[in-house]
């Protein structure tokens, strides 16, 4: 009984809605069990539209945490509000708007979305510490990018 | 030819023109708002990118957000499908700057087109037959009363800058006038911060007639024939068809060989509709023109073979139509389309939410036009169309049947749609008859 | 034993509503457990199918015991192996070949359906009472349709 | 004209059929096997009756079962559909003894047409090009030996009876054919009940070409242009167009004229088919003829415009094709069928099972022939067709395209289906250049 074989009789058994299901062949021997929530799984797949798309932007932007992070409570995220290009600093060569373990208050500028030629500042709106920065420098970003995780203090 | 291209909308025409770029071999990317995450444009694009949240003006009406899409994708043109920002001379404008190619016609042109006046003038010039009425915009109730007199009531009232039905006014006789002008003026200024009125003659069951125009940059159009979209209400298609059934093939051949002429003599580039009424008589009156693609352009792909779109991105790439259309165009047989809307089909409300079943018609004659899926959401922040089924046949008897047979096998469950007003309209006596006019519907909801 | 005939094997578990099958066959052996939830798998058919279909036939024959009596337990049904008009006397004016209440035994003429002119007597398979008669003569039947239920003795 | 009809068949066909008779107002009867209950077929049809277990032999095979349905829905013709009963003269016969109209040709020229030997004869007399081979049945090696050394080598054995490639041998030299003669005979008699095997000149790298006829009760036969469906596995068509690449308008021309002629001399009523081979210099010859509707008749609907099952029923109701085709056959673009089989594309093994996503392409120039639909179950007891995915394009290159995209955007998820391989065999130069023959698919797979 080959690999293939055995497929096909799970897929026999997920079909009809047999829970159990055993064949011995010689010293051959399957046993198949259906599980307890299979079928309920299994519908809930929408078609299409389910498959992943390939975003030109690193991070789909859907609102859900960063995931490294994601472990600890009250951690907020500070989302690109514009599409663009990111830029860390304020011009090539200088350092760093903000680094990981930085204090940050409202109003300080974080970083800098280009678009349309634009520098748009993008500021802190909490009191607290950069965590994480998730967007390299020059990367394009879309509405919605996660740019930083910030323990608010 | 364009490697990749960015689709400035959403919904079916955005997967209309990711369809017409796969064939083409060119890249796509499509963007989206945050409501639109899971629709099938987004599905089908080679690249994605979210441009804003749900609300169309910080999304697909936000210029910025767009271009910069277009720029971090780093594409060579934008496609702005219908509605939004495709009639957006300034779009136009900005795209040009950003060294984009807009596909549609010029900014100037759109402009032009815009103001309904200018464009009234281009198309009289070159001897289009427009509805009687002002060489231009009233200046006084008296100057109203001289040319309504001339014209003879009933006239109608517009905005120069209108659409939509907003600053309009049907104006029965003389006395009426002066009352119903300073409203329309009032509406029209709220409208569109503009208050000019114009006068037209008022046609009394007019039937809602549009040609199908494709210009090349070197100065060659082609008329693809008409359409019939009669059936509206409230100024929103339900139906539309080609072959008009009353358009014969003489006053085709007439109204194709000026409006060559015209929109040669107007600049026009890229694909556009020009729209008549035509009266009780059987005569065309020009009223406008939409330098866009339009919601109901698959008719006249089913009956041309042509294909619009590809149409549209291989001219704007400079493409001469005689490279385009390598036959004389034809038309054979007769499409209708059904849009299919996501609202109750007797109190016409939206229906937004989840489609929990989704059966498409297919076999012979049938098209379907559709960025729905099983299980997928309606959302409410949008226009209500879900799909559109386009259906041939070799004759109109032959497409009416068609459509009902596949309205019959489109089963979409979990909302309410337009498919039994549908039904019930083609099912009509009067419909199959060919016996229709803009107030067709109003008629038929009344029975 | 190959796969099409464990599948036949599943099929045949299904549709009779036995529990478990356990088949030896020298050294092969097969053994199906039915599930406890099957009709879910039925349920879950979204789209256009789940919509009732006008059958011809009043009963669709799925295999499911006749509505009134389900609640009794060990109960059998004889349905039509053929598609045809169903008869429940030998002649008109004749009086039934059984009636509700009959002792029946495996043999025993039931009814007759008549397909392309042929008069098909359908036995009966069990000894039993006849509990129910479930279509009316003259009626249409399909493959399938449940004429009776039988209480085997 | 018909009020009822009864479908023998199951699966796209079956949905095909409701679809012709739905547009002609007429209702239907769908006929299932226990394994189909949940098929579209069954749900689109007005009344349904079930007709016998999963096994085609005791359901969808079995003609008292059949006619039985037939009887107690009182309807007045049954559609067989192709495969299944469809050839089978008796049952043809048995339909018109029951006092049911067949739609088919009628039973004696079913018959005539499914000996080979017969159909040679009478195709010859008609003057249509046939391949130099035995005048009938050989009796005896020496017989086949003096024949083949006329027809010169290499020659082919094949089944009067036959079909599927049983009964058949390639002998490349005269040494070889008592042997394989032997072989042949033997496997005809197994399979066919009948051993008798007639000698063909054999053709390497053959096209398989076919004409579509329709034929009215009154002697008028028009002849839909051909198809050529060289792209198959093991005897089994995976890829078909309209036109062939290699058909010229002359060669088209000529073949419809004798193809007139032909059908009418041997009496043939209704839709059919003419197979032919091509050989390398473009020269036609006809191997048999197939008396009912193409799985392939689509990409002939595309090209022609005409509905080949809605002629089917009208020719079978008395109507003349006078009547059925109101203008005279022309054909326009080109259109390209991939049946989309639930197999897995490498290794060609049947993949039954639930498809838990589905998405069917739309849009411009695509149809869709299929009975499934989100969540339905594909049974392994029948033929393994889940779809046909049918492009029309203004031309090859255009249908090719439109393809691939359609290819793209049709989601099946839950089993294996062919959609891969398809999508390799349309991106392949060769098959893009139109360099195809019946031994293209082994040549392709073993790359």
């Amino acid at each position: 009984m080959n690999i293939p074989e055995i497929k096909e009789l799970i897929q026999a058994l997920i079909d009809s809605g047999v829970a159990e299901l055993e064949v011995q062949r010689g010293e051959n021997r399957v046993r198949i069990v259906r599980g307890g929530a299979v079928q309920e799984v299994v519908v809930t797949t929408a078609s299409a539209a389910a498959a992943p798309v390939q975003h030109v932007v690193s991070a789909p932007a859907v609102p859900a945490a960063p995931p490294a992070p994601k472990a600890e409570e009250g951690l907020q995220t500070v989302k690109s509000p514009i599409v663009g290009t990111y830029y860390a600093a304020p011009s090539p060569g200088a350092s760093d708007f903000v680094n990981v373990g930085d204090s940050v208050k409202p109003g300080k500028v974080l970083c800098i979305v280009e678009s349309m030629k634009l520098m748009n500042e993008i500021e802190c709106e909490v009191s607290g510490t950069i965590i994480a920065k998730h967007v390299e420098n020059g990367q394009p970003v879309e509405y919605g990018t996660t740019l930083f995780t910030v323990r608010p203090s | 030819m364009f490697q990749k291209i960015l689709i400035a909308n959403r919904g079916e025409i955005a997967l209309r023109v990711i369809c017409a770029c796969k064939e083409l071999g060119i890249k796509t990317v499509a963007v989206y708002s945050e409501a639109d995450r899971h629709s099938l444009h987004v599905r089908f694009a080679d690249e994605a990118v979210c441009i804003g949240p749900a609300k169309s003006a910080r999304s697909y009406l936000d210029i910025p957000s767009v271009i910069s899409a277009a720029e971090i994708t780093n594409v060579d043109a934008i496609h702005p499908g219908y509605g939004f920002l495709s009639e957006n001379a300034n779009f136009a404008e900005v795209c040009e700057t950003s060294g984009l190619t807009f596909i549609g016609p010029k900014p100037d042109v759109i402009r032009a087109m815009g103001f309904k006046q200018h464009a009234r003038e281009a198309m009289d010039k070159a001897g289009i037959p427009i509805l009687p009425g002002s060489a231009g915009v009233l200046e006084s109730p008296e100057h109203g009363l001289e040319t309504a007199a001339k014209i003879g009531y009933p006239i109608i009232l517009k905005a120069t800058a209108g659409g939509g039905g907003r600053g309009m006014r049907v104006v029965n006789e003389a006395s009426e006038l002066p009352g119903l002008l300073a409203q329309a003026q009032a509406e029209a200024g709220a409208a569109f911060s503009c208050p000019d009125v114009y006068v037209e003659k008022y046609i009394r069951k007019p039937r809602h007639i549009e040609f199908q125009i494709l210009a090349d940059h070197y100065g060659q159009v082609e008329v693809l024939g008409e359409r019939e979209c009669s059936i509206q209400r409230r100024h929103q298609k339900l139906i539309e068809e080609s072959p008009s059934p009353r358009v014969t093939p003489e006053l085709r051949q007439r109204i194709t060989d000026s409006l060559k002429k015209a929109m040669k003599e107007v600049g026009y580039t890229n694909a556009g509709t020009v729209e008549f009424l035509m009266d009780e008589d059987g005569s065309l009156y020009f009223i406008e023109v939409n330098a866009r693609v339009q919601v109901e352009h698959p008719v006249t792909e089913l009956v041309t073979g042509i294909d619009i779109v590809k149409a549209q991105i291989r001219i704007a790439a400079g493409e001469p139509l005689t490279s385009i259309l390598t036959e004389p165009v034809t038309m054979r047989g007769h499409a209708i389309e059904c849009r299919i809307n996501a609202e109750n089909p007797e109190t016409f409300t939206p229906s937004a939410g989840k489609i929990t079943g989704f059966n498409l018609p297919g076999g012979i004659g049938v098209r379907v036009d559709t960025w729905a899926y099983t299980d997928c959401v309606v959302p409410p922040y949008y226009d209500s169309l879900v799909a559109k089924l386009i259906c041939y046949g070799t004759d109109r008897k032959e497409a009416i049947t068609r459509s009902l047979r596949a309205l019959d096998m489109f089963i979409v469950e979990g909302i309410h749609t337009s498919i039994p007003l549908h039904q019930r309209i083609l099912s009509d006596p009067e419909f199959q008859a060919g016996d229709i006019d803009t107030g067709y519907i109003a008629r038929f909801l009344a029975k």
